[in-house]
């Protein structure tokens, strides 16, 4: 038997189990940005797992899946080559709007976040998002962003190929149907009620709400090994908080 | 193209210069941003190509800065760019936030020579909401109703990065960095530090010649051994993170800063020209 | 990616398929060319980035072409190139004469995934009066009257190149004819042959990565060994003149294209396959 | 003493000495395009004499001072980094027109040249253009080409950095002054009513017409040697033709 799941290998598998929920006919193409260790481990879970996943990491030490430097992901992504992206995000609403840039008055004056990166462009571009923030606090689910770094929807006009699929929070997880957020399952020691308080913006309750599964022995196996293998260059200090394995330790034992 | 002390090269940035910049993992030019602390460069407009991360947070606390057009100022897994986000909550820097494709785009119409190109997506952002320099067009080429974004070219005074080496016609070697190359033939010229000089000709040699940006665009190259530092160098040698991690806990204040300053910028001049 | 025999691969290239080819002397891939003749493909539709040569004339000689978008049909030293310009004359051709810039801007604007994308220049050229799907428009960024062209992307179904060599996740290595990475990138999918296959991954290789295409854009690999011949592959094998100056005057007449089909085409499946 | 002038020799000193005729502030950027020997030829004579120009030869065997693939020196011109480009045609009028495409009915229907090639755009974007055909009949210099691909005036709205500083054939030397031709020199042999008579279009014809200058024994010395040596590999037809040499014999030399 395992021991103890930790947190965010729940979260790893259900952000899996996401990107599985709906495949395209080709090869799923799935970019992973920068500073993003549970969708990156997510992505390597499945490739551990056999599935034929393509996966482009912005962040990587050396190497890199580009050779037109960082412009070319933006390009793939334009073309509608990108299935899937994560994107967070300071606030997040009950629109599925953004906000990396801050609050208070533009550009961020009451506090300034790091800025909106590539969000404007990828979550209209993208057929699929799936939004990962593992802080569930009224502070970061709002009513209304304070600013829309990347809205969540757009009028008809506007060419778009998606948005977001589903929002994976440190408490649960909602799908979103175009218009508005559901409560899809709750994590372990989490309830419809503690969500409801701990959201700051209203989404649909079903009449049951499951709790989030746990990760299978087997995804835990390759979690804290293969996985854990692939991200300890890119990410040592996540490795080290959830697997307790920092790179040199790998060193000692590849030797 | 001459090849230069790393303070003659930082001298050729004139004050008020609008100047772009790689973010920490893409040859960032960090021995050149630490010169140009020393030679107190004021009024700078910087350009965080796309976004921008430790030498810009050096150049904004150092009070080098007017302002800052990028998609995103941060220090990684380190979290925010401490003095620049102190900046923005003072009021004392004008930020231009942009996303990271229409960087790469206004640079790309500057490359060109064309005085704006079309990006889809953003619309409906409040980035483009606060861009009055950015328009909506009707796509010409369909009677449907299709607004499209068009980004005016964005043309650097000056294009600063690290590379890995420079030959005597000022050709250098970025490897696959190619959003380097974007910039640098966006921008009037280029300044770049380097590992090392080497003999011959990159373009000549049939291995090298696609990470090579022509000397056409270099003005002029100093040799700084590992001159990205803090940051990392391809293959060459990693980003020092537990430095970076540093840097973002002793930066939260503005007396913090100073102290780093004075230990590994002002009084480093030896160190970074070695 | 799959690796694929030539004949393979040149089976999936359906009649009238959008193809891209790049010029005598950016990495043709000759032997595709010849493959496709023998599998008899029908009404392509071929784009020449930027000007077509040899690979373009042997398909229009060999009735497999209904239209030619290029800036020009050439075979370099050795002249026109002859059997386009007898199917201009005899008008069984249909030609979509454009200027190379326009070529490549029209292709970065598929790569980008944008609609169209300006270039200056071309106004009026008579270019410019027989490409109704191009248009001028007003330069949003100006008061002045400002004409400038406008060029709707152009998508390929299929770019065919030659490459030096391809990895098993189908990365190919082009080195420093970058325009076959906008074509690759702005078609559907690309064929590639290569002159051999190599272990590892091209774009781990810190020294290779610049000069890959990578995988994403491949659909399928071949094998074949001076692949680009007559043409030439960077610094491993110049292109062969005199084969060339032989075709140009060969190919002058009917019977003299025939011969040369029957000689270096139809019985040739064997040596392209090696 | 030199062997006999060559009249390609003469060629190639006659537009060195108009690349030199008006310099820019910084380092002058000339640009060869494909089948261009004599360009070439004058670019390295001025090279090989100490001139600091750059060229940027589309047309050659390995190596190329691009690593954009050939789109670079288009993007280079558009920027206006490129001082001057050369150019011919299938027919040039008097008007500096050119025409690449060919006669008779679009596309061509009567004699079909190569096709435009980048013309249509680097006349316009390029501050110098050197017009080269060294056929010199009324075939060629015809009063209207057949189809224009690229023009040599543009209406005021157009943006256009300059256009043609002179036609150089095998006859003469014409200089453009933005309107029309002006016969600036006539080659050995020529004559003021010889050029008239095999020119199809009008231009203007000054008092006095000089005669064509030789080369220099300093050019002629340096075209014979160090010149032929950097065009062997790339143009070894012309080199044969114009200096007796092949590139099998220049490696006979080195070995």
């Amino acid at each position: 038997m395992s021991s103890a799941i930790a947190p965010q290998e729940r979260l790893i598998a259900s952000v899996a189990r996401l990107i599985m929920e709906k495949q395209p006919t080709g090869r799923l193409h799935v970019a992973v940005g920068m500073a993003s260790p549970v969708p990156a481990a997510a992505c390597w879970l499945l490739k551990k797992s056999g599935v034929p996943i393509r996966i482009s990491l912005l962040q990587r030490q050396t190497g890199g899946p580009f050779s037109e430097g960082g412009r070319e992901l933006f390009d793939l992504a334009g073309q509608g080559r990108i299935d899937l992206f994560f994107l967070g995000g300071g606030e997040i609403d009950g629109e599925a709007n953004i906000n990396m840039v801050g609050t208070g008055a533009w550009p961020g004056t009451e506090v300034r976040f790091p800025g909106s990166f590539g969000s404007a462009f990828m979550y209209l571009v993208t057929p699929r998002t799936i939004l990962f923030r593992e802080e569930h606090s009224r502070r970061v689910l709002v009513d209304r962003v304070a600013h829309i770094s990347a809205p969540g929807r757009s009028r008809p006009e506007v060419v778009r190929r998606g948005s977001a699929q589903a929002l994976v929070t440190g408490r649960c997880i909602f799908r979103f149907d175009g218009d508005r957020f559901h409560l899809a399952s709750v994590h372990p020691g989490e309830t419809t009620q503690s969500i409801v308080e701990n959201t700051g913006f209203a989404f649909e309750i079903p009449d049951f709400v499951p709790v989030t599964p746990d990760p299978t022995e087997a995804e835990l196996a390759l979690l804290r090994g293969a996985v854990c293998d692939e991200m300890l260059t890119t990410y040592p200090d996540f490795c080290q908080r959830v697997w307790g394995r920092s790179p040199a330790e790998r060193e000692k034992t590849q030797a | 193209m001459t090849v230069l002390a790393l303070d003659a090269l930082a001298a050729l940035v004139p004050d008020g210069a609008l100047l772009a910049l790689p973010p920490d993992d893409s040859l960032t030019p960090s021995a050149l941003v630490r010169a140009l602390i020393r030679r107190n460069v004021r009024q700078l407009r910087l350009v965080g190509v796309p976004t921008a991360g430790l030498g810009v947070d050096l150049l904004v606390g150092a009070g080098c800065v007017a302002s800052v057009e990028t998609s995103a100022a941060s220090l990684g897994e380190a979290g925010t760019a401490p003095r620049f986000a102190a900046a923005v909550k003072a009021g004392t820097l004008r930020v231009i936030d942009a996303t990271c494709p229409a960087i790469h785009t206004a640079l790309q119409a500057a490359e060109k020579g064309v005085p704006f190109m079309p990006l889809r997506g953003v619309l409906g952002s409040d980035v483009l909401a606060h861009r009055p320099d950015w328009h909506v067009m009707a796509n010409p080429f369909t009677v449907d109703d299709d607004p499209i974004l068009v980004l005016p070219a964005l043309q650097p005074d000056i294009a600063a990065f690290h590379a890995v080496c420079a030959d005597e016609e000022g050709n250098v070697w970025v490897g696959r960095r190619r959003e380097l190359a974007t910039m640098a033939h966006a921008s009037r010229f280029s300044l770049v530090t380097v590992e090392r000089m080497v003999s011959g000709n990159l373009l000549a040699d049939e291995r090298m010649a696609p990470g090579v940006i022509s000397g056409v665009y270099v003005e002029a190259v100093a040799v700084a051994r590992r001159g990205a530092w803090p940051g990392g160098v391809l293959d060459e040698y990693p980003a020092d993170r537990a430095h970076i991690m540093a840097y973002a806990r002793e930066a939260r204040t503005e007396a913090g800063f100073a102290a780093y300053l004075a230990r590994h910028v002002l009084n480093a001049s030896a160190q970074d020209a070695a």
